[in-house]
């Protein structure tokens, strides 16, 4: 805590201007470099072997005339990745994700991969590898996976979090508990209860951008990898600890990232390929294509959720319970937890209980999503609190007014809130012009809140200042989004120069401090913060140099503007000096200047956003076209409101596209049905209405401009905005996200039916 | 993989009956390259029919239009008389993809891809078309329906090609319409399509053609369905009698784009619609 | 391992030889062996755009064309698109109303742009949306992109009257 | 000043042989409220593995453990968040 508060009222030169992002033009003129886009002297093309099972024995892998074909450098399976994670099991998971030991544990997981001179040779190898697989019964449903008779995926899992410890391994890998106060009281208390169970698919972050790499690992230990990743400090320790590599040793730099949404913060192939470059002392390049990013990388869970709410007549909701039961994939994670921690976050509800269960099945690991999590509890809460407020005769945003989390509530993690702007989202919801727009036959309106955590975490930052007065600002946070801008934009900001003054560009793990990944919304707020402290530390640097240029003491200068101004008595007729002329003498004054800062950004703040969301449906089809979409969010502080909108934007329709037609489609037999973006159907621009933002800014205390993080929280209201317009257009509450065509068909028919 | 380029429909038809490998014809390749793509196929040999002198073109006569094999969605799409002629097979012609898929997708490419879920097809069967089709030896003209015998299997016999499709000129007083079913509002494969021409005589329906894609192994031609419009101005029982036998000619598969149930139930909400497009382009008054 | 053929072409303007493997489609080519890697891969099968191109002036994904089919064609790729060291309007534009995030699919985008303003100077909201349909974006949510076409085209128009600009 | 407060804790991480749901350790930052349970509850270094964060009278702390603690403040322990 203890920043500078002034900084919240502070009047911003830069900040808050729509800046255009420093990498624009080599991203339109096809110059930027992906993950896909670097080569090297001698490099070969890396190919994985995927498994064709849901879940099989490995008992044999013949590797011997893939390795004897003309053209083949290396061919590695998990006897080539030995295990070096010394009892880490959450490291042991991630090297058996990348590479399978003895068993196949879904559809698409890696069992071998080879390098070899050019494509056709490595796809030719895989071809000539022979695994036999004993196959091995699989469960890919999350209840299904609960149920006692459920093939047990890992004997090593016995349910953590409950009493007594079970004796007996399950795929119930968890069970979390939160909330507070006495839920039976509180529902005694309630003139209508409302009870529903819903359920939704397994979605992919679907980032345009395959996983792509280029690993080059030395005879010495010495090794480089080029990746398209989210955080390459992150994926240099991992992979320096999965190899047995020194991690100053290994040299990770980040491509230009072509979206990742959270599927870019875990390692896939990166391991894989550079245990085929030691293997053949050769650089290999490996480039998944859209099939294996579908089966082999990680999506979302799939979950099946039951909410029971209660409010008296006045709209009080007097208790609210949820158990939601989140697949991880064929490892454990943290999924259940995390919607425990969201599912009724933005309400103060006295009496609240969340039981999350983490469940295995026979999937691709989970990963990350963009709000991890929360999007699915929030399409379960915010259906349920439409369905209450019309039970008892109110309309639903003032329901959700009534109940709101404000300043003081207290979270259902435990802590009280501090400032956040739920309450500001809604109300300027309820303001909106959408509100009261007119709406047509068989179109319908629904409005959904949503949360989602900010973090923080560890940032470095450089800034060099050139003797022509040019600033560099060197960062260790990969830029997803367009990040460098709003970073240039605080560093011009605090020195008071022009934007065009500074240069943001990202550094390589050895030429910065570790940062985290960017994930958790946390590139603007924590590089951000990094970079004014930077900044003031070259600026304390700048005055220094303009005290010794004047021969006056450095307590006597000030730093306004851009410029050195002296101030105590007697130098009161001194012009000023710019950062331009101190910045020339630089080498005559004490060499070159630099502002450096290393920081734990911790206190980020919290994401609220509502939604408003009209859609109409076809009647006779099921067919549901979003017409128009309004997100209101708070940001803190928009550095860069271009940016901040398109996060909005971007957000809205990843979660329209889950609300709608985005799911993992398997088959008995375990196999993904639907691994390209032909049957995975993401929104097309014809699917869409222009998408309308308002930005709020209540500022987060604890970040020098009150900046929150905004890249996530946007995914997290749509899929209920759209099940409530959906069911206000068509008359049929859906449960069972997503609601695409045949289900909202179904839904109407049984309606009809019912009479 | 050998590539070839001959200039002649009857030269590529000869080196086709020759190969001895895996062989494919190469027209506007959004099939068969994604095959090659995935693995699917591993030709020997493939022949690009491009190269042959005004395959690329749509020739206009008296008796209709003969649209070459390699002429894309795109040519298709900017031809004012066969639009004019042929709405509904330009509209099916022009679903098929992206801009980008419409700059290379053939409609004999779409024939010859035997896909159950083809959207050009009902519609070309509904106007009557026939492929012309070059063997080796002699050249046969099959009509289109006749064409396609399951998912992925066609007449055609080793070395023979599509070089063209002819479309007839419309009787007067004809008009007909296209639609599918898809869940997005564009890049998808049809989950339902339904394809109708119509001829009116003095208001009234005299001739109708109903053609289903997607709800079986190969399109489907719905006798029942033309009845139920014959005579009729298009009334709503007419309608619903279409409907009705649309829904009951399906014999789809569950599969991960749709239900056996729906798409039944959709056959015939896509079949009335259709015939309300397809009325007033033969003249109707609605 | 496939026969690898000599193909002419011109790409960009320029006379451009390389040599491919029959089954190598152009996209590979034209990132592996003509080395412009501004023709992404998001797919390989035709459904993403972003390695969309123009051959003989028409649109096509470059993953759904084979290599050796360029022979004696003109391809045109994102890097084809400024001239004379100015960007394209459709470019600047992508840029001043913030039309890219992580920017994987903008060459497919702006290569699919100009492809319909060339056809249709004064295309109206649905028609952009329809036009671009076969180009995913995954940051967006495509209203930027819409309003850069919007505001490019709007320009290019004006330009026409007044000068030679705008392609 | 003493150092006592209470600590509240997440129920992931109330543990058999542990903590109940609060507990009153003496600490000044959060080092060395982390020290302290850990010297007190063996099996809490298992949970630590698993990762930990701290609210601070509403505020998270994922990384810092030399934040101090202000006495009277309000004191988590929540499961650490990833994000996308």
């Amino acid at each position: 805590m203890g920043h500078d508060q002034k900084y919240v009222d502070k009047k911003y030169e830069v900040v808050g201007e729509r800046f255009n992002r420093p990498d624009g033009i080599d991203k339109v003129t096809g110059k930027a470099r992906y993950g896909a886009d670097a080569s090297a002297p001698g490099q070969l093309v890396g190919r994985v072997l995927r498994s064709p099972h849901a879940h099989a024995q490995i008992l044999k892998i013949n590797t011997a005339k893939a390795e004897k074909l003309p053209g083949v450098k290396s061919v590695v399976t998990f006897e080539d990745m030995p295990d070096l994670t010394g009892g880490d099991q959450g490291l042991a998971d991630i090297l058996e994700n990348c590479m399978a030991r003895g068993r196949a544990l879904y559809d698409g997981h890696a069992v071998a991969a080879v390098a070899a001179v050019d494509e056709q040779t490595a796809a030719q190898a895989l071809k000539l590898i022979d695994v036999k697989y004993k196959k091995l019964p699989h469960v890919t449903d999350v209840d299904e996976a609960m149920l006692e008779s459920a093939p047990v995926i890992h004997d090593r899992i016995m349910t953590r979090g409950v009493e007594p410890a079970p004796t007996k391994p399950s795929n119930i890998a968890a069970r979390t508990q939160m909330g507070y106060g006495d839920v039976d009281a509180g529902f005694a208390e309630a003139d209508v209860i409302i009870e529903k169970t819903y359920k939704t698919e397994q979605t992919h972050q679907g980032y345009i951008e395959p996983h792509a790499c280029l690993a080059s690992v030395n005879p010495d230990g010495t090794a480089e990898l080029w990746v398209t990743t989210q955080g390459h400090f992150v994926f240099r320790n991992v992979c320096a600890s999965l190899l047995g590599l020194d991690i100053a040793k290994l040299k990770v730099t980040s491509s230009e990232i072509g979206g990742g949404f959270g599927g870019k913060t875990h390692v896939w192939g990166e391991p894989v390929a550079l245990a085929l470059s030691r293997k053949a002392n050769r650089p290999v390049k490996l480039v998944m294509g859209r099939d294996e990013v579908f089966r082999g990388t990680g999506p979302t869970s799939s979950t099946s959720i039951d909410v029971k709410m209660g409010a008296k007549k006045d709209g009080t909701i007097t208790a609210a319970v949820a158990e939601l039961r989140y697949q991880g994939g064929a490892f454990p994670g943290n999924w259940a937890m995390l919607a425990c921690m969201t599912a009724f976050a933005c309400y103060d509800i006295k009496n609240n209980k969340s039981i999350g269960w983490d469940v295995v099945v026979n999937r691709p690991k989970v990963a990350a999503y963009r709000a991890p999590s929360a999007p699915m509890a929030a399409f379960a809460v915010e259906s349920t609190i439409d369905v209450l407020a019309k039970e008892i005769g109110m309309k639903p945003i003032d329901v959700r007014l009534k109940n709101v989390a404000r300043e003081g509530t207290v979270a259902p993690y435990g802590p009280t809130y501090g400032p956040i702007g739920i309450e500001h989202t809604l109300k300027a919801v309820k303001d909106h012009p959408h509100m009261r727009a007119k709406l047509k036959k068989n179109q319908g309106r629904g409005v959904a809140c949503g949360f989602w955590f900010n973090i923080g975490g560890q940032t470095c930052t450089d800034l060099n200042i050139g003797v022509d007065g040019t600033v560099n600002l060197t960062l260790g946070t990969v830029d997803v989004g367009g990040s460098r801008s709003s970073m240039a934009m605080i560093a011009a900001e605090e020195l008071g120069i022009p934007y065009e003054q500074v240069r943001a560009n990202i550094a390589d793990t050895t030429s910065l401090g570790h940062n985290d990944m960017t994930e958790g919304s946390r590139g603007t707020f924590s590089s951000g913060m990094a970079t004014v402290f930077a900044a003031r530390d070259a600026i304390g640097v700048l005055k220094e140099r303009a005290a010794k240029m004047w021969g006056v003491p450095v307590d006597d200068v000030v730093w306004e503007n851009g410029q050195a101004v002296a101030t105590g008595k007697g130098h009161g007729n001194l012009p000023p000096l710019s950062l331009k002329e101190i910045a020339a003498k630089s080498g005559r004054t004490g060499g070159p200047i630099a502002g450096h800062n290393e920081v734990v950004a911790d206190g980020a703040g919290m994401g609220f956003a509502s939604h408003i969301c009209d859609v109409e449906v076809d009647p006779e089809t099921g067919r549901s076209t979003i017409v128009r979409y309004t997100v209101v969010q708070d940001a803190g502080k928009a550095i860069n409101p271009d940016y901040v909108e398109g996060q909005f934007q971007g957000g809205a329709t990843q979660g329209i596209g889950w609300a709608l037609n985005e799911e993992y489609i398997y088959g008995d037999d375990g196999r993904l049905q639907n691994p390209g973006f032909l049957d995975y159907r993401i929104p097309v621009c014809s699917d869409l209405p222009f998408i309308d933002t308002t930005i709020l800014e209540v500022p987060n205390p604890l970040h020098p401009y009150g900046v929150r993080g905004v890249g996530e929280t946007s995914i997290v209201p749509p899929l209920a905005a759209v099940g409530n317009a959906i069911a206000n257009a068509a008359g049929v509450r859906m449960t069972h996200a997503p609601m695409s065509p045949p289900r909202v068909l179904a839904a109407i028919d049984e309606r009809d039916n019912a009479g | 993989m050998r590539y070839a380029t001959p200039a002649s429909a009857k030269e590529a038809a000869g080196l086709l009956s020759k190969e001895t490998g895996a062989a494919f014809l190469l027209a506007g390749g959004t099939d068969l390259l994604v095959k090659l793509k995935m693995g699917m196929v591993e030709p020997d040999l493939v022949v690009d029919i491009k190269r042959i002198p005004k395959i690329d073109e749509i020739q206009t006569s008296a008796k209709g239009f003969t649209i070459g094999a390699a002429v894309s969605g795109s040519v298709i799409g900017e031809h004012k008389a066969l639009k004019a002629a042929w709405p509904g097979v330009v509209e099916a012609a022009n679903l098929i993809g992206s801009d980008q898929i419409q700059g290379r997708a053939t409609l004999a490419g779409n024939l010859c891809n035997a896909s159950p879920a083809a959207d050009s097809v009902p519609a070309m069967i509904a106007a009557g078309a026939k492929a012309v089709i070059v063997g080796p030896q002699k050249k046969r003209t099959v009509a289109v329906e006749k064409v396609v015998l399951g998912p992925g299997q066609t007449c055609l016999t080793k070395g023979e090609v599509i070089e063209a499709i002819t479309l007839p000129k419309p009787e007067p007083r004809t008009g007909d319409a296209y639609l599918r079913f898809i869940p997005r509002t564009e890049m998808d494969i049809a989950v339902v399509g339904v394809a109708i021409s119509l001829k009116l005589e003095r208001g009234v329906v005299k001739k109708a053609k109903v053609v289903l894609g997607a709800v079986a192994p190969t399109a489907v031609v719905v006798a029942a369905g033309a009845k139920a419009l014959v005579g009729s101005k298009l009334d709503d029982a007419a309608l619903d009698k279409l409907a009705a036998a649309c829904s009951a000619a399906c014999n789809p598969i569950n599969d991960k784009r749709g239900t056996v149930e729906y798409r039944t139930r959709v056959a015939g909400v896509l079949a009335k619609r259709a015939a309300k497009i397809a009325f007033p382009r033969a003249g109707g008054a609605l | 391992m496939s026969n690898a053929t000599l193909v002419s072409t011109t790409v960009n303007g320029d006379p451009v030889q390389f040599a491919c493997p029959t089954d190598e489609s152009l996209m590979t080519a034209l990132r592996n062996r003509v080395g412009l890697t501004g023709v992404k891969e998001g797919c390989g099968t035709g459904d993403c755009g972003a390695c969309s191109v123009t051959l003989d002036g028409s649109l096509v994904c470059s993953c759904l064309v084979l290599g050796v089919e360029a022979e004696g064609r003109e391809v045109t790729t994102v890097e084809g698109l400024s001239e004379g060291g100015e960007l394209h309007l459709l470019q600047q534009k992508f840029i001043d109303h913030a039309a890219l995030q992580c920017g994987i699919c903008t060459p497919g985008f702006l290569v699919a742009a100009k492809s319909l303003l060339d056809r249709n100077p004064n295309p109206d909201e649905t028609e952009i949306r329809y036009a671009l349909a076969g180009n995913l974006c995954r940051c967006t949510g495509y209203d930027k992109i819409v309003h850069a076409v919007q505001a490019a085209a709007k320009e290019m128009r004006g330009k026409d009257k007044r000068s030679k600009k705008g392609r | 000043m003493n150092g006592t407060m209470r600590v509240s804790l997440s129920s992931t991480f109330q543990l058999t042989d542990g903590p109940g749901s609060t507990v009153e350790v003496q600490a000044e930052t959060i080092a060395e409220m982390m020290a302290s349970l850990t010297d007190r509850y063996p099996s809490f270094q298992q949970l630590l593995d698993r990762g930990v964060a701290v609210s601070i009278d509403g505020q998270i702390f994922r990384d810092d453990w030399t934040q101090p603690i202000p006495s009277g403040a309000e004191v988590f322990l929540i499961p650490r968040i990833e994000g996308g």
